[in-house]
């Protein structure tokens, strides 16, 4: 067993029920329930449970998702929203599975076959993935990669081919509609998402998620509000959810690149979107909110405080998504290359100076900031973000040629026109 | 600045969010129906229904069905027709409620139900037998004479067919009250709507 | 050098989520901008107009119902007023105040469900919606209380309506009176700054003055489009010469003004509303006819009798309306979505011989076509949701 | 060492075999999604190698956005069903990748691989040991220092292709 992964909670204390002691190591007294020998099979089973809870945690926390967002967009309407199955319609999402299962898994005649198949798997596995890297209290995650930042942009890019591969095979123009869309879009916010998280990485120099929380003595909303707002619209686009629903815009292109998708495939694609809004929220609340970390007991509470936050956020997307109207796809693009893109880039530059400053006078290894130094940046960044926003907004207000919202022009009664 | 609509927006949902819901859980809460509403199970005397069809005529997709015989007594002795069928498919009823103002002697009222699922067409036909029997509590919709003695079939018992009559109420008597209008015969080409007849009051 | 393109065809309805009904529009695309579009229609014909040569004048009432079925009130005061063309009968003054006030408050539910759609279309998922119906369902209250129906109301008879609103009426309206302007309000906060709208609305669709006329659309999308015209003040009907109220004008006919005037419209529609709830006096709601003229209409079905009692008898319009044989009227309102028209021709019997509906929804698709070409897919959806067309009104 | 030698294998074979199906393949969109599973399974042995940082952009890269591009112009294609007909570029076809595996296969049996499980057990420098812990500092060091002036012409050399490409479907 490596450092590496004594680290993790979980995985230790299976392994230690299981396997018992492994030289003398400090965690672990007594022996475990398997023999001597096996110590393999405690390494796997630990490693299985471990996938299991994170598996299984995502699709209910789908589901649950899926129940909240429903009865909040209805609240948020006027509304009621599911209330019928259990208490407060808490059973609802079950429900529905249990008559996507059940209904007729349609593939189209003219679809490709394999690939047709294929699709939902690859976007519940692209989401899966991700969330291996996600900590959700101290010292509890899958794995502390290196690169967890970089990892979850790239994992969570493979949906973009799943969206494509859903596009082409279905054989349906509306579907191709969608993943042209999808894949036009994608790859555009892609960038920007990316120069978002630079000036986190910049700041906590290392791109593990753990160090990242461990890094937030101030939490990086303050320090990075442009690199937060451009990630936070940057990963609502990822996520198609509006105002950038574009590739499955059900009022103009049905449902996009899911059209010709039903039973159980439906579901999981449903699933993975689902899932990946609470992804997202988790991302924006390790990144940007300070994950586990609390204003008390984050050591016990960690996992209390990153459900706080999540919730939080995804409260956040509930609230977008039922307040503003969609896009069209070219003012998405050119709100992803002529706003978004700039401001990331002002965000890098000036996070990069920033952070040359104060780690000029620190030795050359970066990520040691201090927390006076991050308040400073603070108060720094969050005017500059205002000023960018401010004048961004204006040049790209002017390039998608809004006129002024007056409408002055009532007629008088037209009461002495005659007609004869 | 930019953004600024949209964040008024965002609070306006959120004051709706506070907001109680307007919508309501149906089959436990109801929205108050008013006495006028033109509904499913159709109020039918027999005692004042004559059997001259004249709902039957009237309504435009034709869906009522009158069968009648003659009744044992003379007229002279305020016998009458017997209706032996009084079929009303409900399945193609628009409830326009034309059969209603057709009605001469105030034998058929409109009812104020809406929950007749059924999943055979044949179920949706209300015969003579099941109007006979329904609990009669009529919608006020084209009655007057109801609606002036403030009946709410909601809340109301079944009325007799001796209530339900208009005898003694004065047709149109709260209309009559205003004043007359000019009635002038049209012929082919002429203008029309010069003025607008007498002054209000 | 250029790459070439091919342009793809794609059947846009009939069923689809947002082609509000059963239209079809084959539209070809060159990727996502359109090319051309070709309004398909007639997967909801009932054939109300040769329906209506086999009923007499009441029933075909109950046909004008379904015609615009977000506005029905509407289309009995357009068929009720060809009507009293013919027979030269007019509706008592209380009568035509129930009749405008209620046709007014259809105005304003019926541009309410054409905002809601608009921006459900723009993709803003039903929540304004939700409160343009929470809005329109008040107004639905109002007219279960005057005639017994929601949609379908049958409430305007030839020569009147057919009752008098009921007591509980008039409160109930002064609620909804009170109500109205802090909806209309919260509506507009939602929609009328907001970015995304304007930039999805704005010099999208945009429709000139000229061709709005030469194309003879009609409504909000002619007004819209700078043109003052309006058939309540150019031929007032019933007793709009009476009331006080302005014509809501746009300026550049695209779709945001289109949108934006039936905003004003509801608002005028709710002003006129408040004159009529002032200004309605007791009297007869329904035109009531000499006995002579009902000689007259026996007379002519060669049944005359002599009237049961000396001196002027009064007596109700028929049921049975029969209008002088080769009389014809056009009976001309200005419905929500534009010139509603019924055209009627009678040869004397109890059914019209020939009546022609001139509906404004069909003329109004027409543009279609020029509003659309050169732009995208999107904004397509935006187009058609923002001339407001209702296929039961097209196919009739 | 079972289960990690068990996993290289079978990663090696439908890495192999991933790409003779791109090769062979008629369905010019599956073999098109072939290539994207060698470019993960290719990231997958990145990650054997310790090299996370160039496994991660292996699949953001390659997997992630060229093969989208690629798919997009198979798209633009007549006809994809049937495509690949054989034409004059196949002995071009052969002989390139020959050299190309000659010396991938000369680099393979030169270098001195060392495995992530012998991680503990590398006694090198300091300095190789961090490269091992952290390549991707390493590797930024070693761009930004080193061979600086390599990555500033490449980024130059990308972004006059991408001018040239706007210059070239530019619509006037």
């Amino acid at each position: 067993m490596t450092p590496f992964l004594q680290e993790n909670v979980v995985f230790r204390e299976v392994y230690c029920f299981l396997g018992g002691n492994e030289g003398n190591a400090s965690w672990c007294g007594g022996d475990g329930l398997l023999p001597g020998g096996f110590e393999w099979a405690a390494y796997f089973a630990a490693g299985f449970v471990i996938m299991f809870i994170l598996v299984n945690a995502a699709l209910l926390g789908a589901a649950v998702f899926v129940w909240s967002e429903r009865r909040l967009l209805a609240r948020f309407q006027a509304r009621r929203g599911p209330n019928r199955w259990g208490p407060w319609g808490i059973f609802q999402p079950i429900a529905d599975l249990l008559k996507l299962i059940i209904k007729e898994d349609i593939v189209p005649n003219a679809a490709d076959r394999l690939a047709f198949t294929l699709v939902p798997i690859i976007m519940l596995m692209a989401l899966l993935l991700s969330l291996a890297v996600m900590p959700f209290a101290r010292n509890t995650y899958l794995v502390n990669l290196n690169v967890g930042i970089l990892y979850i942009i790239a994992v969570s890019s493979m949906s973009t081919i799943a969206i494509f591969m859903a596009g082409w095979s279905s054989a349906n123009k509306y579907a191709m509609f969608g993943a042209m869309r999808g894949v036009a879009m994608l790859i555009s916010y892609e960038i920007p998402l990316v120069l978002s998280l630079v000036g986190v990485v910049l700041i906590v120099g290392s791109m593990s998620l753990v160090s990242v929380v461990e890094a937030q003595t101030v939490p990086f909303l303050l320090v990075q509000p442009l690199g937060a707002l451009v990630f936070m619209l940057g990963i609502s686009a990822e996520l198609n959810r509006t105002p950038f629903d574009i590739l499955e815009a059900e009022s103009e292109i049905i449902a996009g690149y899911h059209t010709e998708y039903s039973g159980i495939k439906f579901a999981l694609i449903q699933a993975a979107e689902m899932a990946g809004v609470l992804a997202a929220s988790g991302f924006l609340a390790t990144i940007f909110m300070g994950g586990w970390s609390g204003p008390f007991w984050s050591g016990q509470l960690g996992a209390f405080w990153f459900l706080v936050k999540l919730a939080g956020f995804v409260m956040l997307f509930i609230w977008i998504r039922a307040t503003f109207p969609r896009l069209r796809i070219d003012q998405i693009m050119a709100f992803a290359w002529k706003f978004l893109l700039p401001l990331a880039l002002i965000n890098f530059l000036v996070t990069a100076v920033q952070v040359y400053f104060f780690g000029f006078y620190q030795g050359d290894v970066p990520g040691e900031l201090t927390r006076n130094e991050l308040w400073i940046m603070a108060a720094i960044n969050i005017p500059v973000a205002l000023i960018a926003i401010g004048i961004f907004g204006r040049f790209s207000r002017e390039k998608v040629r809004v006129p002024e919202p007056v409408f002055q022009n009532i007629a008088p009664s037209p009461r002495t026109m005659e007609v004869d | 600045m930019y953004g600024f609509g949209l964040a008024k927006g965002l609070m306006v949902t959120l004051k709706n969010f506070i907001r109680p819901p307007f919508t309501i859980q149906y089959p436990e809460e109801r929205i108050p129906q008013h006495p006028r509403f033109r509904g499913e199970e159709f109020a039918w005397y027999e005692e004042r229904c004559t059997g001259c069809a004249s709902c039957a005529k009237y309504c435009p997709l034709g869906i009522i069905k009158i069968v009648t015989s003659e009744g044992g007594r003379s007229p002279q002795e305020g016998g009458h027709y017997d209706i032996d069928v009084f079929d009303i498919d409900i399945g193609r009823c628009m409830f326009c409620g034309l059969c209603v103002e057709a009605c001469p002697y105030d034998a058929l009222f409109m009812g104020s139900g809406f929950e007749r699922g059924r999943y055979e067409r044949q179920d949706l036909v209300i015969t003579v037998d099941e109007l006979r029997e329904a609990v009669k509590k009529p919608s006020t919709w084209f009655r007057p004479q109801l609606e002036d003695s403030g009946y709410d079939p909601h809340k109301d018992s079944a009325l007799d067919w001796r209530a339900v009559g208009r005898e003694k109420w004065e047709w149109h008597q709260r209309e009559k009250a205003g004043a007359r209008i000019k009635f002038r015969p049209a012929r082919v080409g002429d203008k029309t709507q010069e003025g607008d007849g007498e002054a209000r009051s | 050098m250029a790459i070439r393109t091919e342009p793809v065809t794609i059947n846009i309805g009939p069923q689809h989520p947002s082609t509000h009904g059963v239209l079809r529009l084959r539209v070809t695309f060159d990727g996502e901008v359109i090319v051309d579009v070709e309004p398909v229609f007639g997967y909801l014909h009932r054939g109300s107009e040769k329906l209506a040569e086999e009923r007499n004048y009441v029933q075909v009432l109950t046909l004008t119902d379904r015609l615009d079925y977000v506005a029905s009130m509407t289309n009995n005061q357009a068929y009720c007023i060809a009507v009293e063309k013919m027979l030269g009968v007019e509706a008592p003054l209380r009568g035509q105040y129930l009749r405008v006030l209620a046709a007014e408050l259809q105005r304003a539910a019926s541009h309410l469900v054409a905002t809601g759609f608009l921006l459900q279309d723009l993709g803003a998922l039903a929540t304004p919606l939700m409160y343009c119906f929470r809005f329109r369902e008040k107004i639905l209250d109002l007219f279960e209380m005057l005639c017994g129906a929601r949609i379908t109301v049958s409430y305007m008879r030839p020569g009147g309506v057919f009752s008098d609103a009921p007591p509980d009426f008039w409160p109930a309206l002064d609620d909804l009176m009170q109500e109205a302007p802090h909806l209309i309000q919260e509506l507009e906060q939602l929609l009328m700054k907001n970015e995304i709208v304007l930039v999805r609305t704005k010099n999208v669709g945009v429709l000139s003055a000229e061709s709005a006329i030469a194309s003879s659309v009609s409504g909000p999308v002619l007004r819209a489009s700078g043109v003052a015209w309006d058939w309540r003040k150019m031929d007032p009907y019933d007793i709009y010469d009476r009331l006080e109220f302005d014509v809501p004008v746009g300026e550049r006919g695209d779709n945001y003004d289109r949108f934006r005037v039936r905003i004003e419209e509801v608002k005028q529609s709710l002003r006129i509303v408040e004159q009529c709830r002032d200004e309605i006096h007791p009297g007869p709601v329904r035109a009531d006819v000499d006995a002579e003229a009902i000689d007259l209409v026996l007379e002519r079905r060669g049944e005359a009798e002599k009237p049961l009692a000396e001196g002027p008898v009064r007596a109700e319009l028929p049921f049975v309306l029969r209008p002088p044989a080769g009389a014809e009227a056009y009976g001309r309102v200005e419905a929500p979505k534009g010139e509603l028209a019924f055209y009627l021709v009678s040869d004397g019997s109890i059914a019209p011989y020939r009546c022609k509906i001139r509906s404004p929804s069909l003329i109004n698709l027409t543009v279609l076509r020029e509003l659309l070409v050169g732009w995208k897919l999107a904004d397509m959806i935006v187009t058609l949701g923002s001339i407001d067309i209702n296929m039961g009104e097209v196919d009739r | 060492m079972l289960f990690q030698d068990l996993i290289f294998w079978a990663l090696a074979a439908v890495a192999v075999v991933g790409a003779l199906g791109v090769v062979l393949l008629r369905d010019v969109f599956r073999s098109a999604l072939l290539l994207v599973l060698v470019f993960l399974t290719v990231a997958g042995l990145f990650f054997f190698l310790a090299a996370e940082f160039l496994g991660i952009v292996q699949v953001l890269i390659y997997a992630g956005a060229i093969s989208i591009l690629i798919i997009f112009a198979i798209m633009l294609t007549q006809n994809v069903q049937e495509g690949n007909l054989p034409n004059g570029l196949q002995f071009a076809a052969v002989l390139l990748p020959a050299l190309l595996l000659v010396a991938l296969a000369f680099v393979a049996f030169d270098t001195d691989w060392r495995l992530i499980a012998d991680l503990p057990a590398v006694g090198g420098t300091a300095v190789e040991d961090a490269a091992f812990r952290d390549n991707t500092f390493t590797l930024s060091k070693l761009l930004l220092e080193n061979y600086a002036l390599a990555f500033g012409a490449a980024g130059t050399l990308l972004l006059a292709s991408i001018i040239g490409a706007l210059s070239l479907v530019r619509e006037r």
